[in-house]
This record gives C-alpha cells, sequence and structure tokens, in this order.
C-alpha cells in the first residue's frame, strides 16, 4: 500500500462518514459539518490522485479543483449556515420541519 | 472594430455566458440600475440566442477553446443543436419571466436581492449548457445550484426558508456526488474533457462506479423519483417567477448533464439493466407525481407535484433509447418533453403567481369562476395544459408521440401503458382546476387587478408549447444539427 | 551532520516535552484557566525552541529570519487571543478553579 | 538512513490518517455542537498537514485559512446565534431502523468505493507532462497557480462569481446586516489590530505576488487579508454592511476585471481568456489583485452576514431587506 493510497482510502471514508451524519443526524449545523467532512474526502481522494504520478512532481490540476472547490465549500457554507440561523428566528426551530405545504 | 467583429460566430458562447454574469456584477454595485439591467439582458440574450441558432444551423456545430489551451490542458465550450435548443428555451423562459418578475416584486425590497441572484441564475445555466468538461460542470451546477436556493428563500416565509434549506442540502449533497464521480474519472483516465472521455474511457470498476455516484448526484438535483420529495416544497413556495424558471429549467439542466455523460461516456459500456431501473423509477414518479396532484388543495402544490410527474417522462429516455433504432427517436423525444413542459410549466407557474397576486392565497377550493377576473392569465393556463396532458397540435404532444413510437419499434410496449396513464391522469389534475376555475358563479372572489404584463408574459408562454407541436420540423433539424448523439 | 545541526536535533528534541506537557494540561487540566496557561506558556517554550533548533539546521540566514517572524507572529497572537478568551469567560463569571 | 527516513514517514502518515478519522468521527458524533466544531477546526488543520503531505502546498494554505479558519468562525458565530434563545437545541437521531438502514447502505457505498479506488489503473502523466511543457508561456512559475488562472482559468471565473452569488445569498437572507458588539472592544484587542493590521496586509501582498513563483496566489492572499477585515469588525462596536458603500465595489471587482480581460482577449486575439504571451504574467497579476481584493471583501462579508444579529433594531422589513442600502448612514 502506497502512502497516496491510504489518504485516499481515508478521504473514501470521511465520504462516508459525512453522508451518514448528514441523514442521520437532524441539527441543522451537524448536517452542514457534515456535508463539509464529506467534501473534505472528495478533497482529498482528489489529491491524493494526484499524487500517483510516476515521477516526484504530483499532477496540478487536481490542486487547482480541490482550491476551486474549498472556495466553492465554504461559500456554501455561509449561504448554509445564514438560511439556518435565519430559519431558527423565524420559526424557532434548527431543524427542518417535515411539513409538506398544504 | 466593427460590431461584425464583435459577435463573431466563435465569440457568441462567450457572450451568452458572459453578459449575464456582467449584468450580476453591475446589479450589485449599482442597484439602482438593476431593473433596467434586467429588462436589457432579457431582451439582448434571446437576440443573441437567436444569431447562435443560425449559426448551427448553418454549422452544425461551434466549439472555442477557452484561453486558447486544447483539450485535455483547457477547457472547451461546445454548441451543437442539443445545447443551442436548450439555451433557447431558456432564453424564452427567463426572459417571459423577467418581464413578469418585474412587475410581481414591485415596490417589494426582495428585489434588491433578486436581481443579481436571477443574472447569476441565467449565466450559470447559459454556462452549463454550453460546457464540454466535466468539472466545469460541477463548477456551474453549484453556480445554478446556489442561485437557484437563495431565490426559493426570497420569500422570507417559515415555510420558503425551509423548503430552500431542504433544497440547498439535497443540492450539495448531489454535486458533491458528482465530483466524486469527476474525481474518480479523472483519476482513471486522466483528462476531464467530455469528447475525449467519450472516445477514451474504457469500460473498468471506476468507470461504473463513477457513472453510480455521478447518476444518483444528478438524478436527486433533478428530483427524480423517490429523490422528489425537496421539490413540491421548493417549487410551491418560491416566487412565482422562480418557481416557474426553476420547474421549467432548473431541473432539466441536471437532466441534460446525465442525458451527455450518458450518451456520450456511459451508454457503450455500463449494464442496460441501469437504463431499466432508471426508466421504472420514471415510471413511479410519473404515477405519484400525477396521484399527489390530484390531492394537492394548493394551485402551486398541485403544479408542483404536475413537475414531478413530467420528470418521470423525462427519464424514460434511457430504457427507449437503449436499441440503435430507436435512439434517435427517443432522445428527440424526451428533449421535446423538456421543451414543451419547459414553456408549459413556466406559464402554468405564473398563472398561478398571478392568482396569488390577484386573490392573496392559492387554495384551490376558494377560486370558483376566476377565469373572469382573469380570463387571459387562465386562457393561458389551459393552452398550458393541453401540452402539459399532450393534446395535439401541442408540443407535448409530439414528444409523447415520438415516445410511443420509440417504445413500439424497440418492443417495449409496457412503457406506452404508463406514458398513456400519465396523460389520463395529468387530464384529471388539470380538469379538477378548471372545474372549479370556469365554474359560473354569480359572485367572484375579491382582488386586486394584475398588471397585464403578467397576464400576458403567461400567455405568451403557453402559445410557445403550443407552437412547438406545430414546427416540429424546425425543431428537430435544429437538434440535429452536429449530431449530439 | 555538522556540530549546528547536531545542536539543532538537540533543541528540536527538546521541545518534545513542552509540547506533550502543554497537550496534556489542555486534556487534563480542570477549569479554563489553567488550561489557558498550560496551552500558552508551555507550547510557546516548546515553538520558541522549535523556531531556535530549525534556525540552526536551515542554511539561509532568509528562513532563519522568516522563522523568527513566525514565533513572534505566533507569540502575539497566542498571548493575546489567550488574553481574550480568559477575559470572555471572566465576563461569564466562569470562577477559577480551586483545590477542593 | 534511507530506510529509517522512510519509516519515520510512513509512521507519520499513518498516524495522521487515523488521526484523521478519529477527529471526524468524533466531531460526528459529539452531542456538544459547540465541540464538534472545535474538533472540526483542528480536523481541518490536521488536513492541513495531509495536504503537505501530498505535495499539495497550495491546498494547506488555502485549508488552514479557509476550510479551517473561516469555515470555523463562520460555525461558532452560527452556533452561538442558534442556542442564544434555547439552550440545549435537540440533535435527534433517526429512528432505530433507520439508523441500520443508512448504515449499511453507507457501509456499502464506501466499500464498493474503496474497492474502486483500490482497484484504479495506473494514473497517467499526460496532464502533467501537458502542465510542464506550457508552463514556460503560462506567465507564471508555479504550476498551481498555471492551472489556476491560465490553463483553466474560465473555473476561476466562475468560481469567483461563486463567491459573488454566496455575499448576495447570505444578504438576502439576512434582513438586517448589522452586526453589534456584545461590549465595547477591548483595549487589547485594539492594540493586537493595531500592530497586526499592517502585518495582514503586507504579507496578504506578498502571498499574492509569491503565487507567482511558488504556493500562494489570490485565495491564500484573500483569506489572510479577510482575516484582518473580520478582525475589524469584530473591534467595531457597531458594523453596519448596508452603509458601506465601498463594500459592494469591492466584492465586484473581482469578477469584473476578470472578465473585462477575458471579453478584451476575446476580441483582440480570438479565445476568451487567452492572454498574449508577453504579457500573461502582468494580466494574470492584475486578475489575481482584484480577485484578491473581491474574496477578501465576500469573506469577510460572509462572516459578518452571518454573525449579524436580526434581532438587534431593524427598522421596517421593506427598507432593511436590500443587499447594499445606499440611503442608510451609520447610526
Amino acid at each position: 500500500m502506497t502512502i497516496p493510497l491510504l489518504y485516499a482510502l481515508v478521504g473514501v471514508v470521511l465520504l462516508g462518514m459525512g453522508l451518514y451524519s448528514l441523514v442521520m443526524y437532524s441539527h441543522l449545523v451537524r448536517k452542514i459539518l457534515a456535508l463539509n467532512v464529506s467534501g473534505a474526502g472528495v478533497f482529498l481522494f482528489l489529491v491524493a490522485a494526484a499524487d500517483r504520478t510516476s515521477g516526484p512532481l504530483p499532477d496540478p490540476v487536481p490542486h487547482a479543483m480541490v482550491l476551486t472547490g474549498i472556495v466553492v465549500a465554504v461559500s456554501a457554507t455561509a449561504l448554509a449556515l445564514a438560511l439556518a440561523c435565519r430559519i431558527h428566528q423565524v420559526s424557532g426551530t434548527t431543524q427542518l420541519t417535515d411539513n409538506e405545504p398544504d | 472594430m466593427s460590431l461584425i467583429d464583435f459577435l463573431r460566430p466563435m465569440n457568441l458562447p462567450a457572450w451568452i455566458i458572459s453578459l449575464p454574469l456582467l449584468a450580476a456584477v453591475v446589479t450589485v454595485v449599482l442597484p439602482r440600475t438593476s431593473r433596467w439591467v434586467g429588462i436589457f439582458i432579457a431582451i439582448i440574450i434571446p437576440l443573441v440566442v437567436v444569431k447562435l441558432c443560425i449559426e448551427i444551423l448553418d454549422q452544425g456545430t461551434l466549439q472555442m477553446q477557452v484561453g486558447g489551451w486544447q483539450a485535455p490542458l483547457g477547457i472547451q465550450l461546445y454548441a451543437d443543436g442539443l445545447s443551442t435548443a436548450m439555451l433557447a428555451i431558456s432564453a424564452i423562459v427567463l426572459g417571459c419571466s423577467t418581464f413578469y418578475a418585474r412587475s410581481y416584486f414591485t415596490g417589494k425590497a426582495a428585489l434588491r436581492s433578486f436581481w443579481p441572484l436571477w443574472m447569476f441564475l441565467w449565466a450559470a445555466l447559459n454556462a452549463l449548457f454550453l460546457s464540454a468538461d466535466i468539472f466545469n460542470l460541477y463548477v456551474t451546477l453549484e453556480l445554478l445550484g446556489l442561485s437557484a436556493v437563495a431565490l426559493v428563500a426570497l420569500s422570507q416565509t417559515a415555510d420558503a426558508l425551509s423548503a430552500a434549506m431542504r433544497y440547498l442540502l439535497v443540492s450539495l449533497t448531489g454535486s458533491l456526488s458528482y465530483l466524486m464521480g469527476v474525481a474518480l474519472l479523472y483519476a482513471a483516465n486522466g483528462t476531464l474533457s467530455l469528447k475525449m472521455l467519450a472516445t477514451t474511457a474504457p469500460a473498468s470498476p471506476s468507470l461504473s462506479t463513477a457513472f453510480a455516484l455521478m447518476a444518483a448526484g444528478l438524478i436527486m438535483k433533478s428530483a427524480l423519483f423517490p429523490m422528489h420529495f425537496w421539490l413540491p416544497p421548493a417549487h410551491a413556495n418560491a416566487p412565482a417567477p422562480v418557481s416557474a424558471v426553476l420547474s421549467a429549467l432548473v431541473v432539466k439542466a441536471s437532466f441534460y448533464i446525465l442525458m451527455r455523460l450518458w450518451m456520450m461516456i456511459f451508454e457503450p459500456s455500463i449494464n442496460p439493466s441501469a437504463a431499466q431501473l432508471i426508466g421504472i423509477l420514471g415510471a413511479f414518479a410519473i404515477i405519484w407525481g400525477s396521484v399527489q396532484a390530484l390531492l394537492a388543495k394548493r394551485l402551486k402544490l398541485l403544479v408542483a407535484y404536475s413537475t414531478v410527474a413530467q420528470i418521470g417522462y423525462l427519464f424514460l429516455i434511457f430504457p427507449l433509447s437503449s436499441t440503435p433504432q430507436t435512439a434517435q427517436t427517443a432522445w428527440q423525444g424526451g428533449f421535446y418533453f423538456v421543451f414543451s413542459h419547459a414553456c408549459a410549466k413556466a406559464a402554468v407557474f405564473l398563472a398561478a403567481g398571478t392568482v396569488i397576486y390577484v386573490f392573496g392565497h392559492d387554495r384551490i377550493d376558494k377560486l370558483h369562476g376566476i377565469v373572469r377576473r382573469m380570463p387571459v392569465s387562465m386562457f393561458a393556463f389551459a393552452l398550458a395544459g393541453v401540452s402539459l396532458i399532450g393534446l395535439p397540435p401541442s408540443g407535448g404532444f409530439i414528444a409523447k408521440w415520438l415516445y410511443l413510437n420509440a417504445a413500439l419499434t424497440s418492443g417495449q410496449w409496457w412503457w406506452c401503458i404508463i406514458i398513456i396513464l400519465g396523460g389520463l391522469l395529468a387530464t384529471a389534475y388539470i380538469f379538477r382546476f378548471f372545474s372549479r376555475a370556469f365554474s359560473y358563479l354569480p359572485e367572484v372572489a375579491e382582488g386586486r387587478p394584475a398588471p397585464k404584463i403578467m397576464e400576458w408574459t403567461a400567455l405568451g408562454l403557453a402559445l410557445c408549447a403550443i407552437f412547438l407541436g406545430l414546427t416540429a420540423p424546425t425543431v428537430t433539424q435544429l437538434l440535429n444539427a452536429g449530431k449530439p448523439f | 551532520m555538522s556540530l549546528t545541526d547536531l545542536f539543532g536535533s538537540f533543541l528540536l528534541l527538546l521541545a518534545i516535552p513542552f509540547f506533550w506537557g502543554g497537550s496534556l494540561g489542555l486534556l487534563r487540566f480542570p477549569d479554563i484557566y489553567t488550561r489557558l496557561h498550560a496551552l500558552t506558556k508551555a507550547d510557546n517554550l516548546g515553538l520558541g525552541l522549535v523556531v531556535a533548533g530549525s534556525i540552526l539546521i536551515s542554511k539561509e540566514w532568509t528562513v532563519g529570519v522568516k522563522l523568527l517572524l513566525i514565533w513572534l507572529a505566533v507569540l502575539t497572537a497566542s498571548t493575546i487571543s489567550c488574553y481574550l478568551i480568559a477575559n470572555a469567560a471572566r465576563k461569564r463569571k466562569i470562577n477559577p478553579w480551586k483545590i477542593p | 538512513m534511507e530506510n529509517s527516513l522512510n519509516l519515520a514517514a510512513v509512521t507519520f502518515d499513518g498516524v495522521l490518517a487515523l488521526v484523521l478519522l478519529v477527529l471526524a468521527w468524533q466531531l460526528l458524533r459529539s452531542p456538544n455542537l459547540f465541540k464538534a466544531i472545535v474538533l472540526f477546526i483542528s480536523f481541518g488543520l490536521m488536513l492541513s498537514l495531509a495536504w503537505v503531505r501530498l505535495k499539495a502546498v497550495d491546498i494547506a494554505l488555502a485549508e488552514a485559512a479557509i476550510g479551517a479558519g473561516l469555515t470555523g468562525a463562520l460555525f461558532l458565530t452560527a452556533l452561538d446565534r442558534l442556542q442564544r434563545n434555547n439552550q440545549k437545541a435537540g440533535d435527534s437521531l433517526t429512528s432505530q431502523p433507520g439508523k441500520v438502514i443508512a448504515g449499511i447502505s453507507v457501509l456499502a457505498l464506501t466499500g464498493i468505493l474503496g474497492w474502486t479506488v483500490w482497484t484504479l489503473p495506473p494514473f497517467s502523466d499526460q496532464m502533467l507532462a501537458l502542465v510542464s511543457s506550457n508552463m514556460p508561456i503560462s506567465g507564471v512559475e508555479n504550476p498551481v497557480t498555471a492551472v489556476l488562472l491560465n490553463f483553466r482559468g474560465y473555473d476561476t471565473l466562475l468560481e469567483i462569481g461563486v463567491l459573488l452569488l454566496a455575499a448576495v445569498g447570505v444578504l438576502a437572507v439576512t434582513p438586517s446586516a448589522v452586526m453589534v458588539a456584545d461590549s465595547a472592544p477591548s483595549p487589547i484587542l485594539i492594540l493586537l489590530l493595531r500592530l497586526l493590521l499592517p502585518f495582514i496586509i503586507l504579507v496578504s501582498g506578498y502571498i499574492l505576488w509569491i503565487g507567482k513563483y511558488a504556493p500562494g496566489g489570490a485565495f491564500q492572499a484573500g483569506a489572510v487579508l479577510a482575516a484582518g477585515g473580520i478582525l475589524l469588525a469584530t473591534a467595531a462596536v457597531r458594523f453596519n454592511l448596508s452603509a458601506s458603500k465601498a463594500l459592494p465595489l469591492a466584492t465586484g471587482i473581482g469578477l469584473l476585471i476578470f472578465l473585462l480581460v477575458a471579453l478584451a482577449t476575446m476580441m483582440l486575439r480570438g479565445n476568451y481568456l487567452q492572454y498574449p504571451v508577453a504579457h500573461a504574467g502582468t494580466l494574470i497579476l492584475v486578475i489575481e489583485a482584484a480577485a484578491t481584493l473581491s474574496i477578501a471583501a465576500v469573506l469577510v462579508l460572509l462572516f459578518v452576514g452571518v454573525k449579524s444579529d436580526a434581532d438587534c433594531p431593524a427598522p421596517g422589513e421593506d427598507s432593511k431587506n436590500f443587499i447594499f442600502e445606499e440611503e442608510n448612514t451609520i447610526k
């Protein structure tokens, strides 16, 4: 087992853990945390894959992709948190309610 | 430098993406100009898209190497008949909805955030349809998803905020799943270009897993049964022009990506039972969505569930195109669905928005005889209903006819039953509303008058849905330009 | 391996017990004030040793200057954030731990 | 020597991998959300180490600043707002059968994915070779910067758009974008600001400039600058976003310059974003400088937007719902 493979597998496990918590927990902050952990898992896999080149230099394209991904992730996180705060302010809950509009 | 030089055919895709983005910046920096900027974009983009349509009909395809770098190093913008047709339908729907929104939001402070978000949404759609790079598609998907979520939240009611949050979580999970697929494809093939993947990607475990991940993510985003749960609250609680665009275009965008990926990369090497499975989900969506629409108590919710049902039809493409003889008919039928549903559903949502504007609510059992208050809107609703049901001569009819053709030719008669049953159910839920709206009562509920522009834009879109049926040869010619598949 | 390298390595090794102690204190001390104490004092000393060791090992003087700047920046930041955290805790009326 | 170094490296990677997994597990399960967020920040810092180990120093910088630092700050401020009224918000797990089903499906997914990763074919060097051979005409010397701003600059253009969009979105759901400090800022904090702010600006400029040659660039520089801005916002007694006139311009300028360069190159050279080789370096620096400013402004705005307390005096809904309100002045 090589070092990049180790990190790639860690990435996969992080993705799985994040998805599980995303589905299982109801608090919005936890869900957003879980999405961030999943995202980190995908990024880790991507960069680990880039380090499997035959020479000493890694492939820079996945690095650029992950940088883009990190910025997208923080944007999405901020929007999600602002929405969560607004929901809390309007309806006093920190979870998603299951009310279908009738 | 002459104007001709400005609009060299090669540059058209870049303009189509850049103009709404520029408009978004301007509306952020100079909010006072935003209404005029919005109108400017709503006029100029359709014009540029028409120019692009002419070019595509003439030349087949247009390709631009962004930055001058060839694939796989750079990103390609690529326009063929299919992407141009998607751009055109977006231009029609967004153009009409922009004019509608201008009246709908009058005097509301939400307008300040509305315009930048709206421009970002438009730019994201255009960029998505023109992209030929799987990672670039991810970025456009995020741009699209975030702007759509923020637009849903604009109503600021508890229901809308909750719906927006659910939509955001689903959308982000979908993108993440898609991104993992991109990562796998890149790790295995060393390229992000759609074209290169189409020719080089060999069948392998990583290809199957990548397909599963990307399909799951995109299915979530396009709300195919059973991942549809987020759609009805989001589309029913958003402001009307937003609902129209979400139902008409945004869910279709992820379907479009899935279709491209399937036809170009995955179809040859993925087990065909995957297509059948997606088809079965589509069938469930048609039945489930229609039944829920029949039971809905609010008009916008009825329309939203109708979208769930109509999305089911789109995904029937996968099983129907599985034999070489029917592939062509099936995908054309599927995209005919996309176009006619886009126009019809946008018209219906706009009309429903006018109902709320006039009466302040949309409870179906309290909308007796409203046709007398808003005849134009109800006429638009009726015309769009014709297309949703699939009666001739509408675009919806052409779509269903192509589908039935493909189903019978490929010997998969069971899909015919679903298609016909779906049509019957659509008739039922639409007439359930009509029987009230068109009923004659001596006194009609009081309401404020609707601005003319709101009524006529809905009618314009409904007429488009009908005309799509009358102009089938031209549309198919455009779709086939450049032989997308 | 030259003498400076050797001494630099020695300083790096010397940092370990301080970090170890700081982390242990952070985990095991009873209240926020004592934990802050462990963290800022021991860790900053540890970091100082790491920086000193690294400067000795590094061959270029520019790297040395950078390392020194890093140490100064961390010292400033940790001093002030420590003060802010302690002050916030005091304002929330969190009483210091006393030997029971 | 070679071997023992290798052994040390492998041990380090093994321990780091384990730490990452344990931290993630703890942060996702901890019943105390505050603790979860603190663990998330440490997770981000550990992740930065992993990026360094994977030779991705650019990402390590961005992760430490944005992934761990700024995201962590966003989470903490949001939690503070969410828990102000009801202290212990419930975080119920779904029912037992749901737990089993979700557990099994996630395990299956992870298993399949892990197996796919295990059996991945050897990585192709073609992209690395292409990037390397085109580096001389890219205008910069750091391959990641070359990919970000030249070879795949279009992705970055859209991504700057995503950032601006997020700022608009956050403000759209924040009716009153005014941040009020709990009390007067501490004199020590102000001293810190006095000491640090000039350095922050200097360091940000340095990181921006060094991105041409070595790890660094607009995102990292923007994040550092944003840290300064956030400190400044925290130290202010009252920070009214709506009143600022410069802020909308600062948030938009990155995308604006990028778009203008893209369109200008298209009209002069035929391809969107095709820089003239002789001026590629300069153009990239101009784009990056504008982008740094915008990234910093947006990140500050995201923080203030999430932080701003909606309970504080919010004039009528209608007047306060906008993004950037010009009429309002600092009160």
